[in-house]
């Protein structure tokens, strides 16, 4: 019994590790940019919550934050960022354009990036207050650190 | 002796463990955009990159020179008041050394980029 | 005013290619000959009116008229500081005008998004490809019979499941 | 299908993509980069990654219904797209406003151009390496954004300016916020003047570099601060003033060069003059006569009598309610009843009211402007944003169409950046100040 209490041991160091350590990759395209800007920045700042360290390269980064509205011309472009990210990966959908399509319901716009990639967090909001953004952060480092964690050596054993 | 031979341990241990500890712990999950060259997203637009020009090597070379002695700096501008004798004759040897190969860079024209 | 001198500048030098020229809402309106495109455009860009800016370029989808598809140039002069906006009608079937990217450098991209909209095809411009959308995209969004949500997706979409 | 780009590619020449997903790019451009070393032989730039077919939805909305679209084209100062569309559909209507209503609309849309230009030249020093400029800017448009949540409920998506007048009146204590937030924001203009406009690298990276020509500036159809920085002096609302900009004293800069310090240089004046201009707004509203409320409870007052007993005088609406009430609506909204929203205690209390108010949101019915077509042009951000509609009489307009100014300036883009390095295009790229909401539409 004792191996299963090391593991849970394990697994909460493990995700309070990877909770507090988050690189994101702004992938920001259009007005919820802005409000990412005041997110990012001196007022609001997010890196109170460790995940201030922004990140251009899916190589380099855990999260990545879909910011704006997701048109089908840009689709692949995401679908490609996001399978390059390492892993593991997590997804924030930051707006109403990213959860599903918001104002624009024609024939230009993706309706929900959930229909591209896997999304974790959904933050409402045309655009969201920052306040939303740092609450939906919040959400996700919870969500990773009661999730179960995986990670190679487990997956051999089970 | 002990005291250095502990914080070499230590510290040599912690390097290489978290140097480790990410291709232990990482799930391995590959795809094969994964394996492409990331280029902001869009497709690569040429498969096989050809030659880079030579200037590119050059100005690494110089860099690496010329950092590594600016790092050999730092201790000799500690000592270089009270250094008497032997110590100011190698510091002195050691800087025109350094100084020769700079104006040679320099007049060769190593340094402009074009 | 100043609005009806330029527009009977205009009918004195192009009498044919003027159909109608009128002043509506305080902005001078000429409706010219498609074909005569060219040789307006030059007139206006010369000595005696020099509206050498072409501020605008763009299209409205008329499905009912003989004319669908009706070209709308707004021109201004950074001096005089006077406008005019010259309207061009163009047959339904595959609809073509001269092209003024010999004479503006703009005219290429709004030419270029016309066409991406509206399918008029442009003689002599040197690079006639969508702008806005995307190769696989077929038909032109912006005219009146495309369906406003008919989505043409680059990716095959996932049916999106709770994580 | 190739592009004209790869055709003409030389074969040992380096292909790059400077791609949609790039810091500098804003995420929404692509330039396609032939690459010998580092400097650009040639390249091709690719938009449309943010169309989001607003003409088309546009065309399926009513006049009332899509003002939140214009709120996002240029979402960096977006009541300046409201003024532009709202003074293009009251121009087809033959509407006038009242005079607070305009002083408010000036006041708002300097507002929003001061947070444009703080917001362009945040990236472009970000994008150069100047971090801390970055912050310090994006510390005084909150400040600005502050007042503008103040008056209109929303930092950025305000829809405030509505056709026929503007929402809600400004509240008691709007022109010592006003005061304040321009002090503060002349606080970070001197820092900003201290750090960039004699810093060594920030010149090397912009002093002559991306150079545009007034002929070809015309030619390419440019507008706005990248016109003026080459040298021409033409302003929209100096040119064909709007509002009550005839009456306001201001200059407008002029760079010499045209090239990336001017374009930079010429916003940063821009800057000072819109915070002169908000300063006279808020001097020409105290002028004016307080807004005569009628004597009632405040609405917070009313509850707690409420819980006592039946309030015995009539309840007044707070200003920043939706219509305001009888006595504060005329000043803010045009007296047209078939464009305008009837004032609250109206709609509640009278038939016609309500039927009014009725009509006015119902499909088929609201704002029916006349037949005809119309062009009206403000001056946004970037430039000459103007709103090109044609009304066939029904309450939906038959086309829209928006003359984007980034749009031309980004069309010169390929031709500043061939033959430069590449880290010369980050500055070029920052210095236009693109949107991709405008840009692409």
């Amino acid at each position: 019994m004792s191996g299963n209490f090391v593991t849970t041991r394990f697994n909460a160091a493990l995700g309070w590790a990877r909770k507090f350590s988050l690189f994101h990759y702004p992938y920001v395209t259009a007005c919820c940019g802005m409000e990412y800007m005041s997110t990012a920045c001196a007022h609001f700042d997010i890196d109170r919550f460790g995940a201030g360290w922004t990140r251009f390269s899916p190589r380099q980064s855990d999260l990545i934050l879909v910011v704006g509205t997701i048109p089908h011309k840009l689709a692949p472009v995401l679908k490609t960022v996001y399978d390059q990210m390492t892993e593991p990966k997590w997804v924030i959908a930051f707006g109403a354009c990213t959860l599903s399509g918001g104002i624009y319901d024609n024939y230009a716009v993706v309706q929900g990036i959930d229909q591209i990639i896997p999304v974790d967090i959904y933050i409402p909001g045309c655009p969201p207050r920052p306040e939303m953004v740092l609450d939906g952060l919040l959400k996700l480092q919870q969500k990773i650190q009661t999730s179960e964690p995986d990670w190679r050596w487990k997956k051999k054993k089970s | 002796m002990l005291p250095i031979v502990l914080t070499f341990a230590v510290f040599g241990l912690l390097g290489v463990v978290l140097l480790f500890v990410n291709a232990l712990l990482g799930p391995k999950r590959t795809n094969p955009a994964k394996e492409t060259p990331f280029e902001c997203g869009s497709p690569p637009l040429q498969k096989d990159i050809g030659p880079f020009p030579i200037k590119f090597s050059l100005i690494a070379f110089l860099f690496l020179l010329f950092d590594v002695e600016a790092a050999f700096f730092f201790p000799l501008a500690l000592i270089v008041k009270e250094a008497k004798g032997p110590a100011l004759a190698a510091l002195v040897v050691f800087t025109a050394v350094i100084a020769a190969g700079f104006a040679y860079a320099w007049r060769k024209g190593a340094f402009e980029w074009e | 005013m100043e609005e009806e001198k330029i527009l009977d500048a205009l009918r004195q030098a192009c009498p044919d290619a003027v159909l109608s020229a009128e002043v509506s809402l305080g902005d001078a309106v000429a409706v010219i000959r498609g074909e005569s495109l060219t040789a307006v455009a030059e007139f206006l860009r010369g000595a005696p009116l020099s509206l050498t800016f072409l501020l605008d370029l763009t299209c409205v989808h008329h499905p009912g008229r003989v004319e669908a598809f009706e070209m709308v140039y707004h021109f201004l002069s950074l001096d005089t500081n006077a406008r005019i906006r010259i309207k061009a009608g163009l047959p339904a079937e595959n609809p073509e005008i001269a092209s003024l990217t010999g004479m503006w450098k703009n005219a290429s991209w709004l030419e270029r998004e016309v066409f991406d909209m509206f399918g008029v095809r442009f003689a002599g411009h040197p690079d006639l490809r969508r702008l806005l959308l995307y190769e696989g995209f077929e038909g032109h969004p912006l005219r009146k019979d495309y369906p406003l949500r008919k989505r043409q997706p680059r990716i095959p979409l996932r049916k999106a499941e709770t994580k | 299908m190739t592009t004209r780009f790869e055709r003409e590619a030389q074969p040992e020449s380096l292909l790059l993509n400077m791609g949609p997903s790039h810091p500098a790019m804003h995420g929404t451009i692509r330039i396609m980069l032939e690459l010998d070393g580092e400097r650009v032989l040639s390249s091709e730039v690719e938009i449309g990654y943010l169309h989001r077919g607003f003409e088309k939805t546009c065309e399926n909305k009513s006049y009332f219904n899509l003002l939140i679209y214009t709120d996002r084209l240029n979402y960096v100062s977006p009541l300046i797209n409201n003024l532009g569309y709202v003074m293009a559909v009251e121009k087809l209507c033959g509407l006038v406003v009242p005079e607070k209503a305009q002083i408010i609309r000036v006041l708002m849309s300097e507002l929003s151009r001061v947070s444009d230009h703080l917001t362009a030249l945040a990236a472009m020093a970000m994008e150069s390496g100047a971090f801390t400029v970055f912050l310090y800017k994006m510390k005084a448009r909150e400040f600005l954004w502050d007042v503008i949540e103040q008056t209109t409920g929303a930092r950025m998506t305000t829809s405030y300016i509505r056709i026929g007048g503007v929402r809600a009146d400004l509240h008691a204590d709007f022109a010592g916020a006003c005061r304040r937030a321009v002090a503060e924001t002349h606080k970070v203009l001197k820092d900003v003047h201290g750090l960039l406009d004699k810093n060594k690298i920030f010149l090397d990276r912009t002093r002559d570099i991306a150079v545009m020509s007034r002929a070809d500036a015309v030619s390419y159809g440019w507008t706005g601060p990248c016109l003026r920085s080459t040298g021409i002096p033409y302003d929209i609302r100096k040119a064909r003033p709007y509002l009550l900009y005839d009456r306001l004293d201001f200059e407008v800069p002029v760079g010499e060069r045209g090239d990336n310090y001017d374009r930079y240089m010429v916003r940063m004046k821009e800057m000072d003059q819109s915070l002169r201009l908000i300063e006279q707004c808020v001097g020409l509203l105290e002028k004016m006569p307080a807004a005569s409320t009628a004597d009632g409870l405040a609405p917070a007052e009313a509850i707690r009598m409420a819980r006592g007993q039946k309030p015995v005088r009539p309840v007044i609406l707070s200003p920043n309610l939706e219509g305001a009430d009888r006595t504060v609506q005329p000043e803010i909204y045009a007296a047209a009843p078939g464009y305008v929203l009837p004032p609250k205690d109206e709609t509640y209390t009278t038939m016609e009211g309500l039927i009014n108010h009725f009509g006015y949101f119902m499909k088929g019915h609201g704002i029916r402007p006349p037949r005809g077509e119309v062009y009206f042009s403000v001056e946004g951000g970037n430039g000459e944003l103007g709103y090109y509609i044609v009304s066939d009489g029904t309450d939906r307009p038959y086309r829209l169409h928006l003359r984007a100014p980034c749009f031309h300036v980004v069309a010169a883009l390929e031709q500043l950046i061939r033959g430069r390095l590449i880290a010369d295009i980050i500055p070029t790229f920052g210095s236009m100040n693109m949107i991709g909401g405008e840009l692409d539409r």
